[in-house]
């Protein structure tokens, strides 16, 4: 059982190519949070984060732990940007390998439920630059 | 006690600063700090009042009692997305 | 909106190394089943898939659809193994996006549970080798 | 008319075949079939007396009609993990 927070500069990489062969988990989630063009309403080209640190990673470290614990799971991994993630681009990935898919799927939902109510990270929308009209 | 309230997101922006400083009593509790906080920004009385505030990046109750130096940071996060 | 299915022989690969930059979904989740070494309390080296088909990938296709309709999918993709599928390896991949994170977990969820109820593929387990002792 | 229903996973091992043929009336219905595999496989007749068929790929009610050459397939699955 292993939870792993990881807080990233800017927009987040790729997936990691391939999960290891695990003959112990039989669901493995992967969600990425996507920075949407339109954020209540308004067009915008990016979103800015900011991350309150060390208090971000310790409670996300804390929060995977418990759900580690509660659902049973094999592994939990938390990727987060700070700063700013352009339109279309990835700010946020949670990866969950469990048993079955039942506890992967709850730990997701209640995961970011949590996270978006309790840990210390704010995002601030961009706004399109003026065209040149 | 002098501390500086960290502040981030929407509230920062909507203050044009990074942090407000409050000035309580020796031995205030964190309930003192919203109190202070609301008084001195009277047209968001409300909302400071019932703020979450981080002492030293943990949650604490509004009982619990600060210490000069402590770190206070305002954590109210908007959730959605 | 768009639905995909595929039926590949053996074990999948790995996922689509990126997905393409979407402004217009906020949450995108890979699910990926894996072969587990205990199937029903016994030690096994493959799992082996019989898909009916062409009933499989039009049921398939159809409940795609249906949760694209139901729960306002950006997309969804769907991936299962035919054949012999070896333990740590996948043998069912379903992809979904959406705008917002609960509708991307609702549909993952109900997706499989129909895909399981109502799709017609059945798994044998194919037992370790004998030691040779 | 005869049908060869197809049969697969665990039943198929079970029973160490992948069809068993069935002999019914012409205007046979899908539950006529239902009760011939039960009447030949008596030990299990609860659960082909019950079981899913598809007709040409389809699931159908049990009182729909059967015509010569339908290919009729035992889709009963057991969910699971």
């Amino acid at each position: 059982m292993s939870a792993t927070v990881r807080i990233i500069d800017g927009a987040l990489g790729n997936p990691a190519p391939a999960l290891p062969p695990a003959a112990q988990f039989g669901a493995a989630i992967v969600f990425d949070g996507v920075v949407r063009a339109d954020e209540g309403g308004r067009t915008i080209r990016a979103l800015a984060y900011e991350v309150y640190e060390p208090m971000a990673s310790n409670m996300l470290t804390e929060l995977g732990r418990e759900m580690l614990a509660k659902h049973g799971l094999v592994a939990i991994m938390v990727e987060h940007s700070r700063g700013e993630v352009p339109v279309g681009q990835r700010s946020f990935r949670l990866t969950v390998h469990a048993l079955h898919r039942a506890e992967a799927l709850a730990a997701v939902g209640e995961f970011i439920d949590r996270m978006k109510r309790d840990v210390p990270i704010w995002k601030s929308a961009l706004d399109e630059a003026p065209t040149a009209s | 006690m002098v501390f500086r309230v960290l502040i981030f997101g929407s509230l920062a922006h909507e203050l044009s600063c990074a942090s407000i400083a409050v000035d309580v009593p020796d031995n205030a509790s964190v309930r003192d700090v919203n109190e202070a906080l609301a008084a001195s920004h009277p047209h968001k009385a409300t909302f400071f009042r019932g703020a979450r505030l981080a002492v030293n990046h943990s949650f604490r109750s509004a009982d619990a009692l600060l210490r000069a130096g402590d770190e206070i940071a305002l954590v109210e996060l908007v959730g959605g997305g």
